[in-house]
């Protein structure tokens, strides 16, 4: 596929953003041409979300030009981006709860014309194709708040598409949607592609990259690395270029699930019920890695919820040996208190042990947070600078040092590499060992299949609230827990 | 008969008069639901129900719309504001029920009978006062007075000051050096008055328009040690340990003047129209001050202080 | 149709909490020589009417500002100011027609509200610290207008009695507060703005990200304060025969309570007229009933205070079910 | 060392503004008869520190309470109740000894305030509405308890006299803001309840997630506030010789003023309490300013206005570069 010949549609060049001290991106060069799908790669705090916003209009740039179809122009507010056929999906998922979920697609959208008056019967009709593209079958009138993370994902899609973009611009659309979800957006990029709309396509995720990209820039510390054709190149090479080294993929480890069957279980669940959960049943050992895979929307937060204490269990029974942490699935609402430090939020569940009579023992917090740190290769520019000022992937990290400070018995990680750059998830993957290995319960969430194959001794399945199968390691393939996720195996079970 | 029920006589009829007081919170105001309550308590057949407008205008006429709903046999207001209260007393009047009116004149004369006093007259009072005083001190009128003013726009605030100065600017030696604004409220009088002296290093009287005033510049002055070199005068010359009297007692003030409760006559007023159905009272009754200094505030004391009052 | 984002349980409990508080004043009315309840006499429940009214005016349009996450403290100034203007304009021959002494008044309160909105929207200063400069700015400026004095409206046959005479009826009043209430219905539910209005105090970032005119927004929302605050003032001087500099004290508070018992979230985002007006009537409905029962002043404020977070809490109590 | 999530220079710009103002009292400040500038005499100065020292106290406390993303509305009415309680002890031989006076006015303050947050943290309903019916309800208390009466403190011999001459010193006063100041600093800065109390106004559902107690932090923010204003109750008896049950209205916005123009963010999590102080010395220094130069009280609202503004501007001005 040499498209060398294509023109160039968008060109952006020369961009430069600061933040106070900070150099989102300097002098960073990006081109797009029409029809292809573009990824946009890099590690956290790279630049691809300053850039993406600045061509979307949300964000001024400092410096640089961007041209459309060889014409400059400018774009400085979201409404100019949308006029020339820019649309978005913004990684923050940045929608209003208080909404509905039409009026979150209809609002301040120029393809659907509205005089000052509402038109709840137009507004329905406009919303429904989109909501269905996206696999979202629910009511446009219900508020935004009621959807899970994965399903708001997926509403912003919606309405992303529902501009009818020329230009399509797509910031981790994938970090919270299962494979099925994700499947679909896949069709639906092929679906645009040949309509000649080009896509700009920010990920993470390897395999997305080559499954459905054309070309990819990398951008390294806020400036371009370089642009490559995906089919020329391998994992290796984009890796190279992101961090500017050759970086070690952590190997699979086991824990030893010999001892198992002797031991008494960390934690037990019997006919879990709660509000969203039915009948769940199941046990945690000692030094075990416990996937939980299931569709968007299929209960997995739930789960932590009811182990937690956060939701009420209606009935059966949940015993466990020592305290359960949680990680949280949404860093920014539940997980981090953005203006408070990086040392702050680091010790704030354990400064019972860091105090003295209330009051804080301050060397002893720092001291005792450096080599949590060391361990997590957490990098920030002081401990006292605000964590909202942190890469993405930083901050899960220091959520992660949260509770290895709490050094809990359980620890329940609800997708902890959302959005978080391939060396960052190696360090995840690799503190997952470690835990493991000094014998803590780790029960692991994540939409990313191959993740949970590589990290987990058992995989549970949930649909709808519901266990639909557990599979040892060894013997789960994607395939087999797409199929429980997606309850084809019940269907087929089915006499028909 | 039965033994219990009464024979003879019908049974007594309970009487309910209701007082619209503009607020509670003013110790003047507070004097006078009290002295009122003692006096109507005294009736037996005589029930007064008291609501507070909290300074304002609109909680006021509501309050006395739901009183003409209950329909009282008679209703007493003290306006906040005159031209405010105006209507709804008018209603009350055709609703018939008496309406005693106490110190504040409203625009027409929705009333059946009109109690007051005369606030430019206690300001002239206190304005000689206070020439008398200089007069005493150095020999002729001259001197440096410090006017602390009241909530400005309020008909009190406006007569006080306006009596006094028509005496006092006859004297062209007598300065009034500062007046500043505190609202009626002690705490606040003190704070101004301890700026007023920081820039007046020579101040012979304060005069507060009403006591509260009076005794927070007196405060202020004591803090600075300076309380002696000057003399202060109050208005209300209210009764009880809080009141005016006492502080003259006590050589806090100079003197006082009483700004008559009013309620004393109101409550003769009602008494005499419930009881007695020819009985016609004059529109208009005018209470007169009294001063009180050194001379006469221990009797005065005695007179205006209400048993059971603080 | 409309607030569509509230549940329609809440709707219910709110009504919930007025219902249990008119059974409450019916069941504890005094009666009427006639044997009948004063509380449930016609002039009584439109005496109540009337006397939320222009609480109620205010409380509309707080809806709007408090929806966009901002606060106005200065709506008691603005509708002390209106009175002042309306009442120089109508008694100092300014004008002969009373449309026109009206028509000042509430444009100027509208720019006190115009001035509020702007200087918030350009400097970002938090609404709260704004409104409570031209709380006391706003203040400042009616006294120095009318040089402190009341500016009576009398009973004569002048315009300005005129005035008064035509807006301090009833039917006229509780018909302002009925117009506006409808208006703002329409407008919060009904129109691009109104969507606008929540959106912008429901995520600000994300209005910014989907392009929404944020800052006139915020604007509009001061300033149809200050309209409705004048509008307010008028029918204040009206009823009160009078333009009176120092109306108005501590109505910032009573418009936002109304509004926070009607369950509008303080920080913006959530909210509607319907419960603002059911807060209104709630807080109406429990002064006339302390009063009709003749309870002590004293007591009645503590008893408002119970009432208050009892009205409030049965709203919450089933939400978190 | 402390408050390391505020940049350095947001607190330099909060000097400037009060450095700014400082300078212009001083040039536009009037003379004495030496030729000394009067704004710059030690007791002028002094008198300033006196004069902000209650609503000083009082805003401290706020502080706390404001950083969870709470308010309190009821300070005025629970100082009133203090001085009322503190009056009565005195003056109607309950007991022999001032500290127990004292200790009563204290007590029955922080029980309102412990009040205040069990409402709030156990029901969730807003801070706004529990602290506006205990606003109401408190100050309804204190009238009731003292009949509407003033509760004098005499110059005598007897003990009301004695705790009144010692508590209205200048220097116990002014110390005794200073040492709340130094705890308030400390507690917030140093302990563990002070990082969770800003902890619990930055994302109180994050808090809910890392196992903070968020209710205990809640009431001990209220109970601090009714503690603290019941200190500032007990030197409001001394320094005005009595107990008040009508004192400290509007208190409550003086107070709030000063915590926001001090830079602490209304909505929670953000805040300090030296930009506390600073904006309760600007609002001192600027009322001071004005009064000595005998402005009109009318121009000194409006001025006041503005100048609220500009010192917020200053603040915000550099911050957003
Ligand atoms: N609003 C902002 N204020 C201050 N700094 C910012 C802001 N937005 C981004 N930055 C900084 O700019 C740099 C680039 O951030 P950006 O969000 O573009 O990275 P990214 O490549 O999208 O990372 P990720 O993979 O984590 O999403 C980072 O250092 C970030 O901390
Ligand atoms: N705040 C909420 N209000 C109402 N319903 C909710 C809310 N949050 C989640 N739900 C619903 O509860 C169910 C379980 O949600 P949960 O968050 O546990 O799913 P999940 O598997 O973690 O999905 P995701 O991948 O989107 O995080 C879903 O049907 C979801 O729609
Ligand atoms: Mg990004
Ligand atoms: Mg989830």
């Amino acid at each position: 596929m040499h498209n060398v010949s294509l023109p160039e549609h968008l060109q952006a060049v020369a961009i430069t953003k600061r933040y106070g001290g900070v150099c989102a991106l300097n002098a960073a060069s990006f081109s797009l041409r029409a029809g292809e799908v573009h990824a946009l790669m890099g590690e956290n705090g790279a630049g691809k979300s300053t850039l993406a916003r600045i061509l979307a209009g949300s964000t001024p740039a400092d410096g640089g030009s961007i041209s459309l179809d060889g014409a400059p122009v400018r774009i400085a507010s979201p409404l100019d981006a949308q006029r020339l056929g820019i649309g978005i999906v913004y990684q923050e998922l940045d929608l209003f709860p208080h909404l509905t979920l039409a009026e979150n697609i209809v609002i301040g959208n120029l393809h659907f014309p509205e005089g000052q008056w509402i038109a709840p019967s137009r507004m329905r009709a406009f919303c429904a194709p989109f909501l269905d593209q996206v696999g979202l079958h629910m009511d446009p009138f219900l508020p935004a708040a009621a959807l899970s993370i994965g399903q708001r994902q997926l509403l912003v899609i919606a309405r992303a598409l529902s501009m009818d973009a020329r230009i399509l611009l797509l910031d981790e659309p994938t970090s919270s949607l299962f494979d099925d979800a994700a499947e679909r957006l896949f069709a639906l990029i092929a679906t645009l592609k040949s309509r000649g709309v080009s896509i700009v396509y920010v990920s993470h995720k390897m395999d997305e990259i080559f499954r459905i990209c054309d070309r990819a820039t990398v951008l390294r510390d806020g400036a371009t690395a370089g642009t490559v054709e995906v089919p020329h190149t391998t994992p290796a090479e984009l890796i190279r270029l992101m961090v500017g080294r050759e970086l070690q993929l952590a190997p699979r480890g086991m824990s030893s699930p010999a001892s198992r069957n002797s031991e008494e279980p960390l934690l037990t669940a019997s006919n879990l019920c709660t509000a969203k959960l039915k009948n769940v049943s199941f046990d945690l050992y000692r030094g075990e890695v416990l996937g939980i895979a299931g569709l968007v929307g299929s209960g997995r937060s739930a789960l932590g919820a009811a182990l937690t204490g956060m939701d009420r269990i209606t009935s059966g029974t949940l015993t466990h040996a020592g305290a359960i942490g949680l990680l949280p699935e949404d860093r920014r609402l539940q997980g981090l208190m953005m203006r408070m430090s990086v040392l702050e939020n680091a010790t704030l569940a354990v400064l019972g042990r860091l105090s003295r009579f209330g009051w804080i023992r301050r060397q002893e917090e720092q001291s005792e947070l450096a080599p949590v740190m060391r361990r997590l290769a957490l990098t920030c520019p002081s401990l006292a600078a605000p964590v909202s000022q942190l890469s993405g992937g930083n901050q899960q990290k220091v959520l992660l040092a949260r509770w290895l400070l709490r050094n809990p018995a359980i620890l329940f990680l609800d997708d902890p590499t959302r959005g978080i750059d391939i060396a960052a998830k190696q360090d995840i993957y690799r503190l997952i060992q470690e835990l493991a290995a000094v014998g803590t319960g780790l029960i692991l969430v994540s939409s990313e299949l191959p993740e949970l194959l590589r990290c987990c001794d058992r995989i549970l399945v949930l649909h709808e609230g519901r266990l639909a199968a557990r599979f040892a390691a060894a013997e789960a393939t994607q395939e087999k827990i797409m199929n429980a996720a997606t309850n084809v195996a019940a269907n087929a079970a089915q006499p028909c | 008969a039965p033994a219990g029920v009464p024979t003879g006589d019908p049974p007594k009829r309970q009487f309910v008069v209701a007082f619209s007081q503009a607020n509670n919170a003013e110790p003047y105001r507070a004097a006078q639901n009290a002295f009122l309550t003692k006096l109507l308590a005294a009736q037996p057949d005589l029930k007064l129900v008291i609501s507070d407008a909290q300074q304002d205008n609109s909680k006021q006429v509501a309050q006395v719309e739901t009183f003409i709903r209950q329909k009282p046999d008679l209703l007493i207001v003290a306006p906040n504001e005159r031209a405010a209260l105006t209507a709804v007393m008018g209603q009350a009047m055709e609703a018939k029920i008496p309406v005693i009116c106490l110190e504040r004149d409203i625009l027409q004369p929705n009333y059946t009978s009109y109690v007051h006093s005369d606030n430019v007259a206690i300001g002239r009072l206190a304005g000689q006062f206070i020439v008398d005083q200089l007069t005493k001190k150095y020999g002729k009128p001259r001197g440096n007075v410090v006017a602390m003013r009241g909530l400005l726009g309020v008909e009190g605030e406006i007569n006080r000051d306006r009596g006094a100065r028509e005496i006092l600017d006859r004297y062209p030696e007598i300065k009034i050096v500062a007046d500043p604004v505190a609202d009626w409220i002690q705490a606040k009088a003190k704070d101004r008055m301890t700026e007023v002296l920081r820039a007046q290093p020579r101040i012979d009287v304060v005069y507060g328009h009403n006591d509260p005033m009076a005794i927070g510049a007196y405060l202020a002055a004591k803090e600075l040690g300076r309380e002696k070199e000057m003399s202060f005068v109050g208005v209300d010359g209210l009764g009880g340990t809080a009141g005016g009297i006492r502080k003259v007692l006590d050589g806090i003030l100079a003197a006082t003047f009483v700004y008559p409760l009013c309620v004393d006559k109101a409550a003769e007023i009602a008494l005499r129209l419930l009881h007695d159905p020819g009985f016609r009272p004059e529109k208009e009754y005018l209470l007169q001050s009294v001063m009180v200094t050194a001379a006469n505030a221990a009797s005065m004391y005695e007179t205006y202080s209400i048993p059971g009052m603080l | 149709m409309l607030m569509l984002h509230l549940p329609p349980l809440k709707k219910a409990q709110r009504l919930v909490a007025l219902a249990a508080l008119l059974l409450l004043a019916v069941l504890i009315s005094p009666t009427a020589a006639d044997g009948s309840r004063i509380f449930l006499q016609a002039g009584n429940l439109t005496d109540i009417l009337r006397q939320v009214s222009l609480i109620g005016i205010i409380s509309l349009s707080m809806t709007f500002v408090i929806l966009t996450g901002g606060i106005d403290l200065s709506v008691g100034s603005i509708l002390a100011f209106s009175t002042a203007v309306a009442a120089m304009f109508l008694t100092r021959g300014y004008t002969t027609h009373m449309a026109v002494a009206i028509a000042a008044a509430v444009a100027a309160s509208t720019l006190a509200g115009l001035l509020n909105g702007v200087v918030i929207a350009t400097t970002g200063i938090q609404p709260f610290i704004v409104t409570l400069a031209s709380m006391i700015g706003v203040r400042g400026l009616a006294k120095w207008l009318t040089s402190n004095q009341n500016i009576d409206i009398g009973f004569g046959r002048d315009l300005a009695a005129e005035f008064a005479a035509a807006f301090r009826e009833k039917a006229v009043v509780i018909g302002a507060y009925a117009l506006a209430a409808a208006v703002s219905w329409t407008v919060l539910a009904r129109t691009v703005f109104g969507r606008h209005v929540r959106a912008v105090g429901d995520n600000e970032k994300a209005a910014l990200y989907a392009g929404l005119p944020i800052r006139s927004t915020k604007i509009a929302a001061y300033l149809l304060s200050g309209l409705f605050t004048g509008c307010a003032g008028v029918l204040y001087a009206a009823e009160n025969h009078q333009g009176n500099p120092n109306a108005g004290v501590a109505y910032e508070l009573d418009a936002i309570a109304a509004v926070v018992i009607g369950g509008t979230r303080l920080s913006g985002g959530q909210g509607s007229i319907s419960g603002t007006i059911i807060g209104t009537l709630i807080m109406g409905v429990l002064t006339n009933m302390l009063r009709l029962n003749n309870v002590d002043s004293n007591v009645e404020m503590m008893i408002k205070a119970v009432i208050i977070v009892l009205a409030v809490a049965v709203q919450r109590e089933r939400n978190t079910n």
